[in-house]
């Protein structure tokens, strides 16, 4: 028995470990694997959760039973959802290195005040 | 069940080393390496909660798929080292405290709560397999159809996005 | 019974006379425009007649006769009409005015005939009749306030006509704000009338008073403070202490203004509004007090000032500042018959000076400084004679009008019982000097070696300080009445001019007629007259009221007789004095008033610099004002705090606006830190609330 | 058409501002088709006073339309009553008058200044007619942007800082007053709530539906607004500046009509719905409106420019305004109406010959100035009759107003009432020293620039924008009761109290021997058998 | 098993429409010679626009027809409802301005690409979408479909650094803040057991709010803050608002903004108003000053627009906290003034900007009111109406706002204040937007050529955009009431199905006039 607590701090640590990535990472690339992460640990957390509905069945208000696994399809989606924003992301790391021709963020910042 | 403790506690920390990693590298690749090791471990827990499905496309998926986008494009941009420049105090300074009040105070919510929320069965009550594909399946084409739907319209303007955003300019 | 007196068309008529030139005079010869304006005077003169005619007491029509106009200014809680009032104090009025106003309409045709900007003369002294008559005629204190503001604008028209002259601008500028400060009095006295009465109608305010069985105040009441009020218009009206700064200053005008607008009608205003609220003054007997000290004051102040005056205009104005504090005296012990008597006979001789005073002027081709005049009674002689009748008159010598007004002035001064001997000296006093001064100006014009170029360097005074003041002075007091005339021939003026000058000599020698008193054997038909309009207070002059007219107390009468004629003769010595020394300094030993100057120079100065006043207002009032509002109030206030104030909330925000962009320093990773510090703030807020609950 | 004529006489400016702007550039019949459709206007708003019904006592909008506007709360709801109508009256007549000072003066942006002067004209309108708080609110608003466009675009040298100044002033303060409206709006018993100003006042004299502390941030939300457009000391500043910058016809516009949209508010909306506030507020407004006259009048009396010194002169009269609302007496608030209409008229005229030398000179200041008597005559004879207007001559408009104001002010039985009369009467001696000083040196003494002695006199499009006004100047001062007749009974209305308090004015006539004009009287003053 | 019915289509319609025209557009692209201009593309895309407004009458028929239609659809993925529908008329609206003023905007910017037109339409659908789901999954898709069309069409400009910058910045910070938000439903999934809307204000609803739906909850709000720029979370908005096309700007400062305050309302008002009353009151009160102050001093038109755009989602964030039926029919509302009013602004400043959009200074404005009349006076009325001068839609808009937070029965003392702060900073604002109204009309041009002319699409746009502000302004009763529905069908009183829309103005008592 591991509490589901576990995983829900694991999934915090991770979830602030992206956000101390993007803060302190220079690298476009680096943070937006940084972002990743934060996904990753979101998605923990969803699974955690349909464990945690699946193993204490419920009832909605509405009489409907509550669907743990739907917090599966929510990761599978945000997985989809991290899959396109993937492809989007670096490509407009590649347009940006293209007019800059750096990859460090702080050099990244015309547009200001 | 301690087995899965260990196992818990073993990838947990595998976890959180890898993710420390990628901000302690330096050079992208090596983030990006220590990304598939947080993936990878993740895909384990993911298991242990009894989350086969969703442990398979994350291997698949992330650690196959996406990471894979990553390394090519630290490729093709030849990408080095970052250097360490000093853009931001107010990251630092104020950010830096800014997560640790966030995390510790959802760390807090959530021992606070720990008791309330019990803890996760991996595989020893009713339904073990609980996240497997079948079940998956039948949300998914039918419950969640429209959203699925849906995502191809997601995934055909990212496609589309990377297309005009990657292509050279005509 | 029920006839019509139609008293609106007095006043009409010279205003139609004043729209007609001022409107299309610009494209009238000059004789049109005189013709429509002594048209229109004339006309209105013989309308009064006709209605003083028609409503004199005993004819039928009960007096006061009212008539009403409608509403000029209504409503639910207050309303003045359009109304006019027409009683025996009335009747003298409008007779002076029109009368006087037309003689010297006649003079203007020819003392202005030369003068550009004729049709603007005319157009303003109708418009000045129409006030004047409206301020005698009115029925209601506001109407009368109508008149009074309206002469007072034709006044400073009048004296600013020589607009290119900054210093007849200044004049006619002062000479309208001076008496607005006294207007704030008059008003401030209406408001108290209307808070007492509900109204400003003389028959009903004084109706009110008749039948409200008031008992006159004893301190300082509502009617006192009323009275004080009204009296402080008056002082500016009637150029008293301390508001008679502006008269001097005015003869800046064409003379032919200052003898009809502050020498016979206008100036005399005050008296007539005193004169009319006689009722409420005889409800506050301290106002009274204060009514004759400030006449007295007045009559005395001014006499002195005229002593040094060189300019022949100014002269005659401080002697009728001097004659208008006899009048207000006259009210001030509740003498009102009196005091309208003197008006009247004033209105003679005075106009009849000025105009004198203009004919000479108007002979030697401009000139106004006695010093450059002498010997002009062979030149002169209508004028000469005139001018001789006119002096006698104001001196008081008996039988010529002015005396028996005088007299009658100082006899109700004596027999008044605050403090009525003292003021009565004063006034004695100052007739001397009223004497003294005028056959001073008398001698030096008429009299010696015309001098037309002497030189008026500083011989007056030692110190050349003053001296500099002096021909400062003087050097704006140049070229008055700018005639094209030459300077050399000195020349009688024509018939126009002279025949007003001819009949107002007439009536400064028997004006005073109808005021003989009985002591004399005469009839006093003024007082008579007046009686019904003008009863004293019980306790001020019945008993000499009564004595004066009844004989019912035969007993006192007698001793009253002896007493007066004692008091007429003195006066007339007084008079008999002034007129000696005038002869002995002025005539006898020209070179006496140097040495005396020199002696005395101190003295002279300040009174030939008119006691400061001037320039004491100047420095009291006017500079720090004018500082103060620029300074402070302008500068400071509104340039300063005020849109300080404002500019610097408006400089405040960009302030803050610019340290704000500061946040945007373009960073991402920045960026990101105020997203997870707003995350962590919100969270961490939310938390602690959902906690705390 | 008596329902109609108000959105007729509201809207034809608007109407005509639409036509103008899809006409071609054509300067010339611009200026013709602004004429037109504001003389118009005033020929259609005349309709209102022939027919107005003057027996109604009290507040009694007349010509009514009220339809639904937005949902079923917020009306149009239009109204006239006796004091309205003569601002609106006043407002039409200086339109067409402002288009004829500006025939020459304005060359270059015509379509768009004619355009911004009907838009302005329409929104004046409205705030004086509008009966449903929102849409007052609407057209109060609506003024801002037209003025501070003329102000801004066919200004002088510092116009821009002039015009965003102006509208910042105005609309930082009438944000309140909207936050008033709303709160009182949210307040109206439910669940119809209303914008009615009727509503608005029954909800306010309901006993204990708002808390005194609430009426009196109420009270201060819309007073700030007005106070500011009054223009009330200390508020003023934005006055001088928007007034030395604006074109001639933006000065007579905002001194004529704008700045008596403030002190209509006070009369109609403070005062008539916050008695018992405006009460309890009396003494520091009042102290404020004695302090505007004397300060004005300091202010004014040191000015190197002519048009400073006329603005900070409305500053001065306007304090009169604000002192005869609040003293609570019949006559004082008649007179303050009566005043209103008065500025208008004598400092519209002002404004405008300030103009008209503008025109010749391009300058304002005093030492440019001097003997212009001389040259131009007419000029000096229509200037002097404005500023005797200005000054409170009897027989002008401007007494009857200054003395209603004041001798109202006196009799009140508001604190102080008599201190601040007295103080106020003052004005009479300021008002007289700075506009004679004005006149003297404009006109008087030699002329020192040799320029100046050749300047043309105005002419005759000059001398019809003038007659109206200097008109109106006289009859206004004889025959003021044509007016009151409907003043009068309309202050009633709001100031009942007061009108009770006051003591009943014995018959003026009962000595009265010849009347030979009863019926004039009974004809000109209703109500006053 | 339940079959899916046509009436499962018809609650998707519109975004079928859109997705087939996307497609049509996106398929034609390659045909067209590469060096072509797009407008015919664009032409396609506008009809797509205007035909998923059909569709969304189509809906309003059907709804009429049949009540149900309001109930959720798609095994409880959607509900089309009067709410819905609202943005469902709006969002399509604004595209099609926006691809009106795009149409010119390519053509001077030599941009020759038509998936620019399918990545709008879409961009439309995830808006479109977000408006009308109420699963949280879904919304998370359409969220970020939308987002991704944006974050692609801010770099379209892609020889321009600061496009590229632009682009970078708002997907960074934007996939930074959509982790958030995915945190939030996460925990609120561990909270309640669900992520379905409706479920999850029954579960919160039935009292059990416990501490982790409220971190549940301010995370939702710091991902769905961050998309509605409101304070803290603003500050991304003026840099890319600035690299970003200006049409783009208008398109993703209104219609992702009203989808973004959709969610919100969705969101927020399935928990308990109570919860989050102080904080949405303090990120109001920020937003408002923090947008205003910025703008003050910004030159830039393109950013000052975008300071003001954080200030207005700070107004509306006002009839958020009002909570209750008012303030939820204000905040739709403002959604629809707002985009009528900036969607114009950006079209002008759009077609203003010419070649490489090197006239937004404000100093380039500068006697603009000169050189082309017409064009000055149009952004005059969006200005006007972004001030909020009564006549204006951005006025009805405030004045709904604060009508809604002064009655605001909770909390109304607080509401007082900050209504006071609200009307305060509106008049500060003005400040700002009267400087674009002064330089162009007070000072005297600097170029003396004038801009070149509009073209007649870009005339269309500004045009429609001009009559929607006053028209709203003046006669807003039907948005009005559309709205005040839409507000009905959110919160806890919810009751499906029961009201519906109409397309006519409710019939008004004739009240007599006195």
């Amino acid at each position: 028995m591991i509490p589901l607590s576990w995983y829900l701090i694991l999934s915090a640590v991770l979830f602030s470990l992206g956000v101390f990535g993007f803060l302190l990472k220079r690298n476009i690339i680096t943070i937006f694997m940084s972002i990743e992460l934060m996904l990753n640990a979101v998605n923990l957390s969803f699974v955690a959760f349909a464990n945690y509905w699946n193993s204490n069945p419920g009832k909605l208000p509405s009489g409907a039973a509550i669907v743990p696994l739907s917090g599966h399809v929510f990761v599978f989606f945000v997985m989809v959802v991290a899959a396109a924003e993937a492809a989007v992301g670096l490509a407009i790391i590649i347009s940006v290195f293209r007019t800059r021709e750096t990859l460090n963020v702080d050099q990244v910042n015309l547009l200001k005040l | 069940m301690i087995i899965h403790q260990i196992l818990f506690i073993v990838f947990g920390v595998i976890c959180v080393a890898g993710a420390v990693n990628l901000l302690v590298q330096r050079h992208p690749i090596n983030s990006a390496l220590s990304l598939v090791v947080v993936m990878a471990s993740l895909a384990l827990i993911y298991l242990l909660l009894g989350a086969e499905f969703v442990a398979a496309i994350q291997v698949i998926v992330y650690a196959g798929a996406i990471m894979v986008l990553f390394v090519f494009v630290i490729m093709l941009l030849n990408a080095g080292a970052e250097e360490r420049t000093r853009g931001s105090h107010f990251a630092l300074f104020a950010g830096v405290p800014g997560v640790v009040v966030l995390a510790g105070t959802v760390a807090w919510l959530l021992v606070h709560n720990s008791t309330k929320l019990g803890g996760a069965s991996t595989g020893s009550s009713q339904n073990i397999a609980f996240g497997d594909t079948h079940h998956i399946a039948q949300l998914l084409f039918q419950d969640f159809l429209l959203p699925f739907e849906v995502t191809s319209v997601l995934i055909l303007i990212a496609i589309m996005g990377a297309v005009v955003l990657g292509r050279r300019e005509g | 019974m029920n006839q019509n007196l139609n008293l609106w068309v007095i006043p009409l008529l010279p205003l139609i006379g004043a729209a007609i030139n001022g409107l299309f005079g610009r494209r009238f010869k000059n004789a049109v425009v005189s013709t429509v304006a002594l048209l229109f005077t004339a006309a209105s003169f013989t309308w009064a007649l006709r209605a003083v005619w028609m409503a004199w007491p005993g004819s039928g029509i009960p007096l006061p006769y009212i008539e009403d106009h409608g509403a000029w200014i209504w409503t639910s809680g207050f309303s003045a009409h359009f109304g006019f009032y027409l009683d025996q104090l009335s009747m003298i009025m409008v007779l002076v005015v029109t009368g006087v106003g037309f003689l010297i309409h006649i003079y203007s045709v020819g003392y202005m005939a030369h003068e550009g900007g004729y049709y603007r003369f005319f157009a303003y002294l109708n418009l000045f009749m129409f006030f004047m008559l409206t301020l005698v005629l009115a029925n209601n204190y506001l109407l009368m306030f109508v008149g009074w503001e309206g002469v007072g604008l034709a006044s400073y028209l009048l004296i600013g006509f020589y607009f290119l002259k900054d210093s007849a601008a200044n004049a006619g500028k002062k000479a309208f704000i001076v008496n607005r400060i006294g207007d704030f009095g008059f008003l401030i006295g209406m408001f108290l009338i209307i808070k007492q009465f509900g109204t400003l109608n003389y028959d009903s305010v004084f109706g009110q008073i008749a039948n409200g069985h008031y008992t006159p105040e004893i301190g300082w009441g509502v009617f006192t403070i009323t009275g004080l009020c009204l009296l402080f218009g008056a002082t500016g009206k009637s150029a008293q202490v301390p508001l008679y700064v502006w008269l001097p200053d005015a003869m800046e005008g064409p003379t032919p203004v200052s003898a009809l607008i502050h020498a016979a009608t206008m100036v005399t205003a005050g008296v007539y509004m005193l004169a009319r609220s006689h009722s409420i003054f005889n409800l506050a007997p301290n106002a009274l007090i204060v009514v004759a000290v400030i006449g007295c004051v007045t009559a005395i102040f001014a006499a002195t000032m005229g002593l040094a005056q060189t300019d022949i205009k100014r002269v005659l104005a401080y002697s009728t500042v001097s004659q208008l504090g006899y009048m207000v005296l006259a009210c001030g012990v509740a003498a009102y018959a009196a005091g309208i008597f003197h008006l009247m006979t004033h209105a003679f001789f005075k106009a009849l000076l000025f105009l004198g005073a203009g004919s000479v002027i108007h002979a030697i081709g401009g000139e106004q400084d006695m010093r450059r005049m002498g010997g002009l009674r062979k030149k002169i002689p209508v004028t000469f004679w005139v001018m001789t009748i006119a002096t006698f008159a104001i001196a008081g010598f008996p039988p010529l009008a002015g005396f028996f007004s005088k007299d009658e002035i100082l006899g109700a001064t004596f027999t008044s019982p605050h403090g009525g001997h003292l003021l009565w000296a004063v006034g004695l006093f100052t007739a001397g000097l009223t004497s003294f001064y005028m056959f001073r100006l008398w001698f030096m014009t008429f009299f010696g070696e015309y001098k037309p170029d002497a030189d008026l360097g500083d011989a007056h005074l030692a110190q050349p300080a003053h001296a500099a003041a002096h021909a400062a002075s003087h050097a704006d007091n140049h070229g008055h009445d700018d005639h094209s005339h030459g300077h050399g021939g000195v020349h009688e003026s024509p018939w126009v001019m002279l025949l007003p000058l001819v009949i107002l000599a007439v009536q400064s020698f028997t004006g005073g007629w109808v005021g003989i008193p009985k002591f004399m054997g005469g009839h006093n038909q003024i007082s008579a007259f007046l009686s019904p309009v003008l009863e004293s207070p019980g306790n001020v002059g019945a008993e000499r009221l009564a004595a004066g007219e009844n004989g019912t107390l035969p007993a006192k009468e007698e001793e009253h007789a002896r007493e007066e004629w004692v008091l007429a003769a003195t006066s007339v010595v007084a008079a008999s004095l002034g007129l000696f020394f005038a002869w002995l300094l002025y005539y006898k030993k020209r070179d006496l008033p140097d040495r005396i100057t020199v002696k005395m120079h101190g003295i002279y100065a300040m009174v030939l610099h008119k006691y400061y006043v001037d320039e004491g207002y100047g420095a009291i009032f006017v500079k720090p004002l004018l500082a103060l509002s620029t300074v402070v109030f302008w500068r400071g206030v509104d340039q300063g705090i005020i849109d300080g104030l404002v500019n610097g909330a408006g400089s405040t925000s960009k302030g803050i606006g610019n340290e704000l962009r500061r946040m945007q320093s373009g960073n991402i990773r920045s960026y990101a830190a105020w997203v997870a510090v707003g995350g962590a703030a919100v969270i961490a807020f939310m938390i602690w609330l959902g906690v705390s609950k | 058409m008596n329902s109609s004529i108000l959105t007729i006489v509201t809207f034809l400016p608007a109407v005509g501002a639409l036509v103008l702007m899809l006409m071609p550039r054509n300067d010339r019949a611009l200026r013709w088709g602004a004429l037109i459709t504001s003389l118009l206007t005033f020929a259609f708003s005349l309709h209102i006073v022939r027919f107005f019904d003057y027996s109604q006592h009290g507040f009694q909008p007349q010509f009514d339309i009220n339809v639904p506007w937005i949902g079923q709360t917020i009306h149009y709801h239009l109204g006239v009553d006796g004091i309205s109508m003569w601002l609106v009256l006043l407002t039409t007549l200086l339109v067409p008058l402002s288009v004829l000072v500006s025939w020459k003066s304005i060359h270059d942006r015509v379509k768009e200044f004619f355009v911004l002067l009907l838009l302005l004209e329409m929104a004046m309108i409205g705030v004086f007619l509008s009966l449903d708080m929102f849409l007052f609110y609407v057209f109060w608003e609506a003024t801002l942007i037209p003025m501070a466009l003329l102000i801004g675009m066919y200004g002088h040298e510092r116009r821009i800082y002039a015009a965003v100044k102006f509208f910042l002033y105005t609309m930082v303060a009438s944000v309140f007053m909207l936050a008033a409206i709303i709160w009182l709006y949210v307040h109206t018993p439910g669940p119809q709530h209303s914008f009615e100003f009727e509503a608005f006042r029954a909800l306010i004299a309901t006993n204990g539906a708002i808390s005194p502390m609430a009426l009196q941030w109420l009270f201060l939300g819309f007073f700030i607004a007005f106070a500011v457009k009054v223009p009330l000391f200390p508020l003023h500043t934005w006055l001088p500046d928007a007034h030395v910058e604006a074109p001639t016809a933006g000065s007579v516009l905002l001194a004529g009509v704008l700045l008596k949209m403030g002190t209509y508010g006070l009369l109609r909306f403070n005062v008539g719905m916050f008695p018992a506030q405006s009460a309890t507020n009396a003494v520091w407004i009042n102290t404020l409106a004695v302090i505007g006259i004397i300060y004005g009048a300091l202010v004014a009396l040191v000015q190197p420019n002519l048009k400073k010194l006329i603005a900070y002169s409305s500053v001065s009269h306007l304090g009169f305004v604000v002192l005869g609302i609040f003293t609570f007496t019949q006559a004082g608030t008649d007179g303050a109406v009566y005043q209103m209409l008065n500025h208008g008229i004598s400092t519209g005229a002002l404004f405008m010959l300030a103009g008209m030398i503008y025109e010749r000179k391009h300058t304002y200041d005093f030492k440019e100035y001097g003997g212009l008597a001389t040259p131009m005559p007419v000029y000096a004879t229509f200037f002097l009759l404005a500023v005797l207007s200005s000054v409170g001559l009897p027989l002008l408009n401007g007494f009857v107003g200054e003395f209603l104001v004041l001798s109202g002010t006196f009799q009140s039985t508001a604190s102080h009432a008599m201190l601040f009369s007295i103080l106020g009467t003052s004005g009479v001696i300021w008002g007289a020293c700075y506009l004679l000083w004005m006149y003297q040196k404009v006109f008087y003494g030699q002329i020192h620039h040799a320029e100046n002695r050749t300047l043309g006199d105005i002419d005759r499009r000059e001398r019809i924008s003038l007659v109206p006004l200097v008109a109106l100047a006289l009859i206004m001062g004889v025959a003021s009761p044509y007016w009151m007749k409907s003043i009068d009974p309309a202050v009633g209305g709001t100031v009942p109290k007061a009108a009770a308090q006051q003591k009943a004015c014995p018959d003026q006539c009962t000595n009265a021997v010849v009347v030979p004009a009863r019926e004039i009287i009974s004809a000109a003053a209703p109500g006053g058998k | 098993m339940h079959p899916i019915q046509t009436v499962d289509y018809i609650r998707i319609l519109p975004e079928l429409v859109l997705t087939a025209f996307g497609i049509i557009v996106m398929m034609a692209d390659p045909l067209l010679k590469p060096g072509a201009s797009r407008k015919g593309l664009g032409l396609i895309s506008l009809v797509g626009t205007i035909a998923a407004i059909a569709a969304t009458f189509c809906q309003i028929a059907w709804m009429h027809r049949d009540p149900s239609f309001s109930s959720p659809g798609w095994f409880g993925m959607v509900r089309v409802d009067n709410f819905a529908i609202f943005f469902h008329l709006l969002i399509p609206a604004i595209s099609a301005i926006c691809i009106l003023a795009s149409l010119e905007y390519l053509d001077a910017q030599n941009i020759r690409s038509g998936e620019y037109y399918a990545l709008i339409l879409f961009g439309t659908v995830g808006m479109v979408l977000m408006s009308s789901a109420i699963e949280l999954v879904l919304i998370f898709i359409a969220l970020e479909i939308s987002s991704i069309s944006t974050y692609v069409l801010a770099g379209y400009r892609r020889r321009n650094a600061g496009s590229s910058e632009s682009s970078i910045k708002y997907f960074l910070l934007g996939s930074f803040a959509t982790a958030f938000f995915l945190y939030g439903v996460a925990l609120m999934f561990g909270a309640t057991g669900s992520t379905n809307i409706p479920d999850i204000q029954a579960v919160l609803g039935a009292g059990n709010f416990s501490l982790l739906a409220i971190a549940a909850t301010a995370l939702m709000i710091v991902g769905l803050g961050f998309k509605v720029a409101s304070a803290p979370f603003h500050i991304w908005t003026p840099d890319v608002y600035e690299g970003a096309p200006a049409p783009i700007v208008a398109l993703m400062s209104t219609g992702p903004k009203a989808a973004a305050f959709a969610v919100l309302l969705r969101v927020l008002f399935a928990t308990s108003p109570t919860k989050w009353f102080w904080l949405i009151w303090i990120s109001a009160a920020l937003s408002m000053t923090l947008g205003n102050l910025g703008a003050l001093v910004q030159n830039n038109v393109k950013r000052m627009l975008a300071y003001s755009s954080i200030a207005h989602a700070g107004y509306m964030l006002v009839a958020f906290a009002a909570g209750d039926q008012a303030g939820k029919s204000a905040a739709i509302f403002y959604t629809a003034a707002y985009a009528a009013m900036n969607v114009g602004a950006f079209a002008v400043v759009s077609h203003f900007a010419a070649n490489g959009e090197r006239y937004v200074s404000l100093d380039d404005y500068a006697g603009l009111g000169r050189r082309s009349p017409l064009l000055a006076l149009t952004l005059t009325i969006f200005m006007l109406s972004l001030i909020g001068i009564p006549g204006t839609v951005g006025f009805l808009g405030k004045y709904f706002v604060f009508t809604a937070s002064l009655s605001a029965t909770a909390h109304s003392t607080a509401m007082v204040w900050l209504t006071v702060i609200g009307l305060i900073n509106s008049a500060v604002a003005s400040y700002y937007y009267l400087r674009i109204i002064v330089v162009m009309y007070m000072r005297e041009p600097v170029m003396a050529e004038a801009p070149a002319s509009a073209t007649a699409p870009m005339r269309l746009a500004l045009v429609l955009a001009a009559i929607a502000t006053i028209y709203l302004g003046v006669v807003p009763g039907r948005v009005w009431s559309s709205s005040h529905l839409g507000a009905q069908d959110l919160g806890p009183k919810e009751n499906p199905g029961k009201v519906v829309y109409q397309i006519a103005q409710p019939p008004v008592p004739a009240t007599p006039a006195k």
